[in-house]
């Protein structure tokens, strides 16, 4: 499986996106400039964390301006898959590829520390290898991180089960403590912590290879 | 050249911890007048004449300066005093 | 400030105005005779801040020289952006220290957040990657407002700045004095890793070759920091405040990258960040390294503002700019790397064969200055020194032991002292695991982060006990020393070396100075018997307010080396049955103690007595056990004595326990701060193995799974729970910012 | 009750990095016409009404809603709509 990791300016969890795929799955991959892209050789197409454009404005809304995200979404109209984690999240609501958006963290503050997930859908191609109810645990980085949507579109996430992951216990405000949401078609998934942070016993936890695993399984199974 | 000013709020019902901190912090200041306090941004823009400006601002306002899930926004032309 | 430049040469003769820039009267007559004429307003104004302390070292230096710095793994001592240290396979580690405690008193937020970017490119400037930032901070005692204030926007800042650049920030030191009050010390330390033939210098060699500005414009920001940093911190320091610079980590960010790219085209020939007096320290700093002169042309200066003369754009300290020598001809290779990012890069002159330092703008020259005159050849003080009046009497102090009635509450006031205090208030909101290295995040006693690709990792500290310094400078600089070591062994890892940050009051004051020249000696005789050289550092002088020196505070940033992650040791206590042994003796020693501030709230007395052969020989033990598996978990014994060392042990919602027999007097055993001592625990079936291999080891009892801790002695018997020691100390910092 | 309007901004001179990533995007955007950009807060208090204000409005500013160091404010009072 061929991935992308788009870059933009700002971006600092690309690397790590990459050493996750490239180095401990074995899975090919690539850090793509956001400007000379040409997305359309790739299966996957990951948007990394970090702090796109500073973070100046909103979170995520500068980027998801920029040319590149035309191409992520003629590739998620295809229905191939996209991953957004942390500013990639808010990069993909803010372009309206997922509902919602993210707010500053009810305390106002940036927190870093490993947080307790309950997978709520394992019927997606990122989840299928874990199970509905299963705790897990991420690394959360981030100071907005606070999932916020009108109460139609929380209604519509749960009627369409798109809400992936919630947190054990709600460490920034979300609604209904939502960490990560896919769209309708369930290819698009958007989430604050961290699985690429979660790829080693060394470094705390390991949940978050099942996520990638699920991911290569259902692109290798259809290729 | 022109000057825009822009301001940016958070929509009616949409929880502003931010705001809510500021309103309690003048609070314990001895400012207990404060009952509210809600945080917008404010933008000043120096924009080049042309046509459409107030259209073309409102495309701005659309397209990036405000999040229309959370956010309202408004905005008012002003000349510039140096140009 | 002083406004314009149309003053004349003889006017600032006339009228001292060279004062109003820091510089005494010496001073001035030796710029006279360098020059052979009176300097113009420019030129006074770039001696002024190369000549600061900040820059120049004045009074530092001849203590700087006492440091050993050589070893066969140094690869770069101090005189470069930072210094480098050989760990194998061709690769390096690259460390430095730096204060920003001046612009952090007037603008905490952004006073913090310049200090990390700026350290930041220390680092990259090297051609290092940036993979790790420590800070250092203290503060005065958090029951003021300001002080609450500083502390907040401090820490705001330090993550603002370090969590966008995506650099981790994986640990750190905070204490809490009075002597802090208004001039809290900001200092932050980065780590960056390097392939050996990687390494850049800030050198401009090559007549006729090119000099590169990168980055930020230049705007009026910050002009004359240098020598405000090198001045007393006065009452209507706000007046200086529009001299406070306002960081952009997202263009530092991006600087990074571009700069790590330009590293690998061969048309670079040197590099430099522009930090401390801007342009103007840059670019003669690496003429004088390179035997060579520079000329630039200030009208192809990038700059924010309009109308800015030439002092200005000389002495501003902009952030997030570079300075690069470039082969000519080739200068577009680099430009274009530059734009790549979005970033500004112009050609702004050339190296010339002449040493002088040549500045045009508007077709005029405004200034001319022997390049050596700015850099090498600055005045050298040095100052007069005398032993501070009170050491005489502290040393004359009997030390008794204090009274203590009740040693439960006791031992639960001092967890809830802020410096012994969780401070993961603190490091929650710095993001310590971008890169994905970090293997011990903030919260032990050394932070860890391995390195991709190979076995081996890194383990770093910062440290200082300013209270021990301050009663006993030459005791307390080998304890600085000796303790940053320890934590790194406690760790599992080998020190290397250490950069230092010499924070101090007023150098003109002899008894300042004194502690100084002691505590600096103190380090020195450390480094030599741990074999910790000295490979850069950063002086801060002039911390004091209302006629108040700071205590003494010489920071320790030490790192260490894993040959293999499987070493790591943890400072947290494993598995209930575990055996836990003290190593080293407990004296009856309480000066510059926790204990001592609680009950008394001043420090008086004795340091506690160190030393260092007895240090070196158990850190070497210790290591080598480690190093074999024989090590269950190992934590030093520090502030507050063995009751905080137990206690911290088990503070990580494992639902330990345990128990410890007590010989001796019970607020000895528990509170004393005895050096040279370390709290390991050991698996029941590698006792013998351990005894044999490590000596001064006494068995105190075990580690248990009912969450109790238990101490035991002949009189005293206590037994609290560790949950509700664990809240206590956990939610003193939030409780008191509240 | 009043209705206060504060407006917060960067003192000229300082970098103020937002507006330079927020002109540039807008640049990129087609808005070429944007040759400056600066962004401040734009607060809205809900005050009850009492003596001197204006005087107390100007206190929050100078205490807590504006950084003196870096910032400069102003404030309106308007008569809220509803109350
Ligand atoms: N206390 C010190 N001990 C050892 N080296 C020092 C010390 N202070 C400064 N240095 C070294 O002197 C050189 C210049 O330091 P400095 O002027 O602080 O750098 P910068 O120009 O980046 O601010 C650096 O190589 C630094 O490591
Ligand atoms: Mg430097």
């Amino acid at each position: 499986m061929k991935f992308a990791v788009v870059v933009f300016p700002g971006s600092n969890c690309d690397r790590d996106m990459y050493h996750a795929v490239k180095d401990v799955l074995g899975e090919e991959a690539e850090l793509v400039w956001y400007e000379n892209s040409n997305l359309s050789n790739y299966d996957g197409i990951l948007l990394p964390g970090g702090f796109s454009y500073g973070d100046y404005l909103r979170s995520g809304a500068v980027a998801a301006t920029s040319n590149v995200m035309e191409q992520v979404k003629e590739h998620a109209s295809l229905g191939k898959p996209v991953l957004g984690v942390c500013n990639g999240f808010q990069v993909l609501t803010e372009s309206g590829l997922l509902p919602g958006a993210l707010m500053r963290n009810k305390n106002l503050s940036f927190m870093c520390h490993q947080e307790e997930l309950v997978v709520k859908n394992n019927e997606t191609i990122f989840t299928s290898s874990y199970s509905t109810g299963e705790i897990i645990r991420f690394p959360i980085a981030h100071g907005e991180g606070n999932y916020y949507c009108d109460e139609e579109t929380l209604a519509e996430l749960k009627n369409n089960n798109q809400i992936v992951f919630t947190y054990k216990n709600n460490p920034n405000g979300s609604v209904s403590d939502i960490a990560g949401i896919v769209n309708k078609q369930g290819n698009v998934l958007g989430m604050m912590p961290h699985p690429e942070r979660a790829m080693e016993k060394l470094l705390g936890s390991d949940d978050g290879l099942k996520l990638f695993q699920s991911l290569i399984n259902k692109v290798k199974a259809v290729v | 050249m022109k000057k825009v000013h822009v301001y940016v709020t958070l929509k009616r019902g949409v929880l502003d911890p931010q705001g809510k901190a500021i309103q309690k912090s003048l609070n314990s200041l001895g400012y207990e007048e404060v009952v509210e306090a809600r945080v917008g941004k404010y933008l000043e823009l120096q924009v080049e004449e042309g046509p459409n400006l107030m259209g073309r601002v409102k495309e701005m306002c659309d397209k990036l300066l405000a999040n229309p899930v959370i956010e309202d926004y408004s905005f008012e032309v002003e000349e510039a005093i140096h140009s | 400030m002083l406004q314009t430049h149309d003053i004349s040469p003889e006017q600032i003769e006339n009228d001292r105005l060279y004062q109003e820039m820091g510089l005494t009267d010496q001073e001035y007559d030796m710029i006279k005779r360098i020059l052979q004429r009176r300097p113009n307003f420019t030129e006074t104004g770039i001696f002024s801040v190369m000549w600061s302390e900040h820059c120049s070292y004045k009074t530092s230096k001849p203590l700087l020289k006492k440091f050993p710095t050589k070893a066969p793994h140094v690869l770069q001592g101090p005189g470069e952006g930072a210094g480098i240290i050989d760990i194998g396979d061709n690769q390096a580690v690259v460390f430095k220290i730096e204060s920003h405690n001046h612009p952090s008193a007037v603008e905490p937020y952004q006073g913090a957040a310049t200090g990390v970017g700026g350290i930041i490119r220390d680092v990259f400037s090297m051609g290092a990657r940036p993979i790790a930032l420590m800070n250092s901070l203290r503060f005065g005692n958090l029951t003021s407002e300001r002080v609450k204030y500083l502390f907040s926007e401090v820490v705001n800042g330090i993550a603002g700045y370090g969590n966008c650049v995506g650099v981790p920030t994986v640990g750190g030191e905070v204490q809490f004095d009075d002597s802090y009050e208004d001039n809290p010390l900001v200092n932050a330390m980065c780590v960056g890793l390097i392939n050996h033939d990687e390494i850049q210098k800030g050198i401009a060699a090559g007549v006729g070759n090119s000099i590169l500005y990168a980055g930020a414009p230049t705007g009026r920001d910050g002009i004359h920091g240098a020598t405000f940093a090198s001045d007393d911190l006065a009452e209507d320091s706000a007046k200086d405040r529009p001299a406070v610079q306002v960081g952009d980590p997202f263009m530092e960010k991006l600087l990074i990258e571009a700069c790590l790219e330009v590293i690998h085209s061969d048309a670079l020939v040197g590099m430099q960040d522009m930090g401390a007096a801007g342009l103007t320290s840059s670019a003669s700093e690496m003429a004088s390294k390179g035997g060579t002169g520079v000329e630039m042309d200030l009208d192809r200066v990038p700059q924010r503002e309009q109308n800015m003369n030439a002092y200005e754009l000389m002495l501003s300290e902009s952030q997030e700019r570079m300075l690069l020598v470039v082969k000519k001809g080739r200068e577009q290779e680099i430009i274009d790397i530059f734009n790549k990012y979005g970033l500004e890069a112009v050609n702004v002159g050339q190296v010339v064969e002449e040493k002088v330092f040549r500045i045009k703008q508007h077709g005029d020259i405004q200034a001319e200055i022997p390049v050596d005159a700015l850099a090498e050849e600055a005045p050298v003080y040095h100052m007069p020194s005398k032993e501070a009046n009170y050491y005489k009497e502290f040393q004359n102090i009997q030390c008794n032991v204090p009274v203590v009635e009740n040693h439960a509450s006791v031992l639960k006031e001092l967890l809830q002292q802020p410096t012994i205090a969780s401070k993961e208030w603190v490091y929650d909101q710095y993001d310590s695991m971008v890169q994905t290295n970090t293997v011990v995040a903030p919260g032990s006693d050394a932070a860890v982060i391995r390195i991709k690709g190979t076995e081996k990792a890194l383990a770093i500290t910062t440290d200082c006990n300013s209270r021990y310094i301050y009663l006993d400078p030459e005791t307390g600089g080998k304890i600085a020393v000796a303790e940053a070591a320890r934590n790194l062994i406690c760790s599992g890892a080998r020190p290397l070396g250490l950069t230092d940050g010499l924070n101090f009051g007023n150098p003109t004051n002899p008894e300042v100075f004194w502690q100084m020249e002691k505590s600096v000696e103190g380090m020195s005789e450390a480094c030599k018997v741990l074999d910790t050289p000295v490979i850069s550092g950063n002086v801060s002088l002039y911390n004091q307010s209302k006629g108040k020196a700071i205590f003494p505070t010489p920071i320790v940033g030490m790192v260490g080396l894993h040959e293999s992650v499987n070493h790591i040791a943890s400072s947290y206590f494993q598995e209930a049955g575990d055996l836990i042994y003290v190593v080293g003796e407990t004296k009856q020693e309480f000066g510059g103690s926790e204990l001592q501030n609680l009950l008394n709230g001043q420090y008086t007395g004795k340091a506690p007595e160190i030393d260092l052969d007895i240090e070196k020989k158990r850190q070497t033990q210790i290591l080598q056990a480690i190093q074999r598996g024989i090590i269950a978990s190992a934590h030093d014994v520090s502030e507050g004595g063995l009751g905080v060392a137990l206690a911290e042990s088990v503070f990580n919602e494992k639902g330990l326990g345990f128990e410890v027999d007590i010989s001796g007097d019970m607020t000895v055993a528990l509170f004393s701060e005895s050096q040279s001592r370390f709290l390991l625990t050991i698996k029941p079936e590698q006792r013998e193995q351990f005894e044999e291999m490590v000596e001064d080891a006494t068995l105190i009892g075990n580690v248990t799974s009912d969450g109790m801790m238990k101490f035991q002695s002949e009189s005293v018997s206590i037994k609290e729970s560790v949950e509700e020691l664990y809240m206590l100390w956990k939610g003193a910092i939030p409780c008191l910012l509240k």
